[in-house]
């Protein structure tokens, strides 16, 4: 009992996968591309995520490695516009949004909340077939010429001064966003309708809290993204002048519509992320997450306030100073759901019994790189210092501390602290703490010198640069070579895993969640019978009950 | 908890197929399975509300700042055919409501007369607006396509424009109406793109329920896709003020 | 290994004797957001040494082999009390703080001179009262505020000078404006921040911030013969515009003299200030906002006037203190038969016969 | 918000289809009336006011959310707030915008 991990695998020797399970139960290319089988669904999104994410990661490579020297030496500057326009619009339209919710989040949240399915099985690989249409697309633009907006789309440079593939790009996220809509919808509806008998909403897992609130912006935000879109392609093709201000139209609705959804955005990156580490906390400290209902409502908390803030991105466009203090004001008031999920956190851990197996070190990884993002996210928020600190490197210091220190962090937390129950064998656990320890050094030698260079002025999407921000530029692109190591560990190991690794069981980690209730990997149905939920969500004295129960019956 | 974490081989799930057969082998109940698609619905149309929110507010700003533009360019538009469309389509979605009744009250032919009435009515609908939009491409009022600006810089030599009285706009208020014709096009192109979806949907529809798919106690589909026509009407009612009525007196 | 490492030192070297956390302090207002900058830092670091304690100090505590039996805890109100009001509390402060330097940052003090910018693909072109043109680069004297007037030509640029802590968008269709005064003689960064397009990261300037002697000799050396306002004179008979505003009892247009800052009432029964952004679009759609009293007859000037044209004749109007500049425009375009040739010889002509009265416009 | 999945299925009896049938197309030719009135700003206070009624007689009885679950309305009552967020304050930016500096 008093050893340092809470790892209980079967007997090695005799433990064998379960022969009928979702993934052996159908065979056959055909079975999985016309699957209705949520896990399934879940498993093609993370094959096509991680092959976008490595997309956008070379992409980033090139820009790292086009910084090391001042000059543009590596890549002229219209290539490197373009490339760090496709690593932005790669990362966060066709890895970031999706990441969580449409891999975990498609495989657990029927799971934690004991039901068969996702409420629209159908729509769900609709969902995934208009996420990998609309990522060929992207990638087709991209091969035949690219574009080089940035992700931001900026209007007029993106209708009248550049002529670069944005038009195809447009319609690519356009149909990308129609993806996460449907991702979404799925989810709220799943979440309202299908609970088995006993889970109310307070005994449901954080984790299903995080992604009902994530569902709710991204089904009320992307259509609005959708439309801004379509008026920059229509711009771009009749000329419609509603953002041109040759005709009367002004440029500044375009950032309204556009920041709209995409500020709301963060929080569907983010969130989800959130909704990880609540359950890894909870499961590596043994312990019921502190303040539960506080936890659950500040994400939908987040959610709600996440539609009143996005014209923080606009404060020094020439937006009227009146709704500069109330933006800014609103951006304060969002900002404490996050101290508040932070601060329960830590308390989890408080009285606790920790093991730090490898996804409690990336929890903690985001912990620590989520507060330092959060925190600097307030430079930005609060008008005086965000003219002098955005649209400088700053702001991308501060984006990547909460994309990549936080959700990246949490998303490999999480597929870590999942990966049992999706494949039915762990992961080595040596080799991938050296991961989450390489990841936590490399990114924070990349990014924590861009807040220095941001503060010393240095603008973003620059492809040269005065010659003082060299010394820091190198050691970020130095970090960004380690961060990639990091990075390609995991795809390893977990490979290797998939045939070579231990025998899970169905609970290695002794977790209360209904999904780890269950086989390991999961039958197609989930559960045979619709289970009844007759006790708090992290009850770990529920679950030793159980176990003495279980071995009664046996012996 | 009642789930058995205990592994076993082979699932028997045939014997429980003792529901009908439009029920999803995921829900519990019938009752569960209409509650989710009905919700699903709803929340489909949360999107479709902000989908159309974009549209709004662009047209909002742009009718405060140039007011006189947008009064002269939609008395271009025709109140008589107008008013008939949005009567057109009120009609519709009554007859849509008839037709979820019917489902309802498993009244077949009720519910296929019902469906077909809807189908006709979608398809004068859009018939109407063919015309209108025809009338603007011969006038050229339609921007990107020589769009021309005789009717707001020399209203005399327009009759519709003499018929109100409309004073000639200065050349940079009169460029303005490119600016209302565009949101004219995107937000009655884009309410007519949903219609044309709900009339291939009936077609569908209309077949199947003269199977007498919908008649047997299974009206969800029915139901749902009333739902998306009453939102398309919805649309209408506010795109007609907005663009038909801005003002009829000046 | 011996061959990389002179480049390390060298570099260790250059990063030891240039390292800075933050720009140095060249403008009134550097020290002030400084100071907020600093604030915000200390509070970031203080939360997070919070969160590193308490993560790392329970994990010491509690971890199982030391605590072998998690005590199962519900939550505290007090404690989420206490987490939701302090953060709160720390982020109103900010925000007050905040916005008070925002607004500094964005109100020019009514003495300040005025300098317009135009940005273009890909090059910040700054216009003085003086008729001194420069691209990529500003002149400026110290202790004395600078506005800056900015507009786009085309699309979305930022000007951006680090050292003075201020940044606005320059964007197309409608002037924005900053302030600073500089303090310290020096040469300054001037960014564009905002991705413009290939060659944005070429749109790089100087500042030269320079003691107000020097400040006179670089103006006397540079000025081109004739100021700002002379050229939009010129702009304003070469168009024509004495046709209407021409302060004539019968004149179809108003008079516009004395008419920058002053609060016009319009025919639809509103009422405006007559400020740079509102001349700029009475030149440029002209029917927007008319004057009460006149018809919307005035044509635009949407495509004819370049954007350096418009902030010309803005600043020709700004400076319009008596009928008698307008008169003598009036005059000589009279004299001249009305075709547009003619008309632009008769502009250079006036401010050719007007070169003494250059301090008056000029100011 | 909990489940009601056996709640009564109410069925809308055509009475009441016709009436708010008649009452849309009576609304529709008041607002074309309305239209040709002289009376400011309220031309278009009345036009969406005769609106907002339109839609909302469909939304409570051709959609049936008069009779429909809490949810339903919760729901119709969150497309309508996101709506009005971003309308307005999109709006708001512009209207202040005009009233100048501090």
């Amino acid at each position: 009992m008093s050893s340092a991990t809470i790892v209980n695998l079967p007997d090695q020797s005799t433990a064998r996968i379960p022969k009928m399970n979702y993934l052996s139960k159908e065979n056959g290319l055909l079975s999985w591309l016309l699957t209705g089988d949520h896990k399934r669904i879940a498993i093609l999104y993370l094959i096509s995520i991680s092959f976008f994410f490595f997309i956008g990661g070379a992409l980033a490579g090139l820009i790292r490695l086009e910084l090391l020297t001042p000059q543009s030496d590596l890549l002229a500057t219209d290539t490197y516009n373009k490339v760090f326009s496709m690593h932005g619009i790669i990362m966060i339209f066709f890895f970031l949004v999706p990441s969580v919710p449409a891999t975990l989040g498609n495989f657990l949240i029927p799971l934690m909340i004991g039901a068969k399915d996702l409420a629209l099985p159908k729509i769900n690989l609709l969902s995934w077939y208009l996420y990998v249409g609309a990522g060929i697309l992207a990638i087709y633009a991209m091969i035949t010429g690219g574009v080089d907006t940035g992700w931001t789309f900026t209007t007029p440079l993106s209708t009248h001064y550049v002529n670069t593939n944005v038009i195809t790009t447009g319609i690519a996220i356009f149909i990308a966003g129609f993806s996460s809509i449907f991702t979404g919808l799925n989810f709220i509806v799943t979440i309202h309708k299908m609970r088995c008998p006993g889970m109310t909403w307070f005994r449901m897992p954080l984790f299903v809290w995080g992604h009902y609130a994530t569902s709710i912006l991204m089904v009320l935000g992307t259509p609005v993204l959708a439309i801004a879109l379509v008026l920059v392609i229509l711009e771009r093709t009749v000329g419609i002048g509603v953002f041109d201000p040759a005709k009367g139209g002004d440029p500044l609705l375009f950032q309204h519509l556009f920041w709209f959804y995409s500020h709301p955005a963060v929080y569907i990156m983010i969130l989800p992320g959130m909704a990880v580490i609540s359950e890894v906390i909870s499961t590596f400290s043994r312990k019921r997450v502190f303040g539960y209902t506080a936890v659950a409502f500040s994400s939908v908390a987040i959610a709600v306030f996440g539609f009143f803030v996005w014209a923080h991105h606009m404060f020094i466009m020439g937006i009227s100073n009146y709704s500069v203090l109330i933006f800014s004001l609103l951006t304060m008031l969002v900002a404490v759901p996050s101290a508040i999920k932070i601060f329960n956190w830590a308390f989890t851990l408080y009285k606790g019994s920790i093991t730090f197996e490898t996804p409690m070190l990336y929890a903690f990884g985001f912990m620590g790189l989520f507060t330092i993002g959060g925190m600097t996210g307030i430079f930005l928020g609060t008008s005086g210092t965000d003219i002098h600190l955005t649209e400088t490197y700053f702001i991308v210091a501060h984006f990547h501390f909460v994309m990549v220190g936080g959700m990246l962090m949490a998303f490999l937390a999480g597929l870590h602290f999942w990966w049992p129950k999706m494949t039915g064998r762990m992961y080595p656990e040596k080799i991938s703490q050296l991961a989450a320890l390489v990841t936590f050094i490399g990114f924070n030698l990349t990014f924590f010198p861009q807040f220095i260079l941001g503060t010393l002025g240095m603008p973003r999407r620059y492809a040269s640069y005065p010659p003082e921000f060299q010394v820091l530029n190198v050691f970020s692109t130095a970090g960004a070579t380690i961060l990639g190591v990091g990075y390609l560990l995991p795809v390893l190991y977990l490979t290797w895993s998939l045939k070579y690794g231990e025998i899970a069981g169905d609970n290695p980690w002794q977790a209360t969640g209904l999904e780890w209730q269950m086989q390991s990997p999961p039958l197609t149905e989930n559960f045979r019978e619709i289970p009844i939920m007759d006790h708090e969500a992290y009850d770990y004295e529920w679950l030793e009950r159980q176990k003495e129960k279980e071995v009664a019956s046996v012996g | 908890m009642s789930d058995s974490p205990v592994m076993t081989q082979g699932a028997l799930e045939a014997a429980e197929h003792a529901h009908p057969p439009y029920q999803r082998h995921h829900f519990e109940t019938v009752d569960q399975q209409a509650d989710a698609t009905n919700f699903a619905m709803w929340v489909f149309l949360l999107t479709e509300v902000m989908f159309f929110g974009g549209l709004f507010t662009a047209y909002l700003i742009l009718r405060n700042w140039y007011y006189p533009a947008f009064v002269a360019a939609s008395h271009q538009l025709s109140i008589f055919w107008g008013t008939t469309n949005t009567g057109v389509l009120i009609t519709s979605s009554f007859t849509m409501a008839m037709g979820v009744w019917c489902a309802e009250t498993r009244r077949k032919s009720g519910l296929v007369l019902a469906l077909v009435a809807t189908f006709v009515l979608g398809l004068v609908f859009l018939g109407i607006k063919g015309i209108e939009y025809h009338e603007k491409w011969e006038k050229h009022h339609v921007p990107g396509f020589h769009y021309s600006l005789q009717s707001f810089i020399n209203p005399s030599s327009d009759p519709v424009a003499q018929e109100y009285g409309d004073k000639a706009l200065p050349m940079d208020m009169a460029r303005k109406t490119e600016l209302y014709f565009f949101l004219y096009f995107a937000m009655t192109g884009m309410h007519a793109l949903h219609m044309i979806i709900g009339i291939a949907i009936l077609a569908f529809m209309i077949v199947r329920a003269r199977a007498g798919a919908y008649t047997s106690g299974h009206v969800t589909f029915v139901e749902n896709f009333g739902l998306y026509w009453h939102f398309v009407d919805i649309i209408w009612i506010f795109l007609f003020p907005l663009l038909y009525l801005i003002s009829r007196h000046q | 290994m011996s061959h990389i490492s002179p480049v390390l030192w060298q570099f260790l070297v250059k990063w030891l004797t240039h390292f800075a956390l933050f720009p140095p302090e060249a403008s009134k207002i550097a020290p002030q957001m400084d100071a907020l900058y600093f604030f915000i830092v200390l509070v970031s670091l203080v939360g997070l040494t919070i969160v590193i304690l308490l993560v790392l100090g329970f994990s010491i505590l509690y971890s199982k082999k030391r605590h072998p039996v998690a005590v199962q805890i519900e939550g505290s109100t007090l404690l989420e009390a206490t987490w939701t009001i302090i953060p709160l509390g720390l982020f109103l402060v900010m925000f007050v703080w905040g916005a008070l330097i925002y607004f500094r940052v964005y109100t020019p003090p009514a003495n300040a001179m005025n300098i317009y910018v135009v940005g273009k693909q890909w090059m910040w072109k700054a216009e003085h009262p003086g008729g001194q043109h420069e691209i990529n680069a500003l002149h400026i004297p110290i202790n004395q505020p600078i506005q800056l007037t900015l507009i786009s030509q085309d699309v979305f640029h930022s000007f951006s000078i680090p050292a003075f802590r201020v940044k606005r968008e320059a964007i197309p269709g409608r002037y924005n404006s900053v302030w600073f005064e500089a303090t310290t003689p020096g040469t300054y960064h001037i960014f564009c921040t905002q991705y413009c397009g290939t060659e944005h990261s070429h749109m790089i300037g100087e500042v030269y911030a320079m003691t107000p002697e020097d400040y006179r000799k670089w103006l006397a050396s540079s000025t081109s013969g004739a100021s700002l306002a002379q050229n939009g004179e010129r702009l304003f008979a070469s168009l024509s515009c004495t046709a209407c505003h021409n302060a004539r009892p019968d004149a179809r247009g108003p008079s516009l003299v004395n008419v920058y800052g002053s609060r016009l009432r319009l025919s639809n029964g509103e009422s405006i200030i007559a400020n740079d952004a509102y001349l700029r679009e009475a030149i440029l759609d002209p029917s927007q906002h008319v004057t009460q009293g006149f018809a919307p007859i005035m044509p635009t000037y949407q495509g004819q006037v370049s954007e350096e044209g418009v902030i010309a004749l803005v600043e020709y109007i700004k400076n319009l203190k008596s009928d008698y500049r307008i008169q003598q425009t009036t005059t000589t375009t009279d004299l001249l038969p009305e075709s547009e040739g003619k008309a632009v010889s008769s502009g250079s002509k006036t401010a050719g016969l007007n070169p003494a009265r250059t301090g008056m416009v000029n100011q | 918000m909990s489940e009601h999945s056996e709640h009564e299925h109410h069925i809308v009896s055509p009475k009441v289809y016709v009436a708010i049938f008649a009452a849309l197309l009576i609304l529709t030719g008041l607002t074309v009336a309305a239209s040709y009135l002289e009376m400011g700003v309220f031309n278009a206070v009345v036009a969406l006011a005769i609106a907002v009624i339109k839609a909302t007689l469909v939304v409570l009885f051709f959609m049936h959310v008069k009779y429909s679950t809490k949810l339903t309305k919760l729901t119709v009552g969150a497309g309508l707030f996101t709506f009005i967020v971003l309308v307005g304050m999109t709006l708001c930016d512009y209207i202040t915008r005009a009233w100048g500096r501090w």
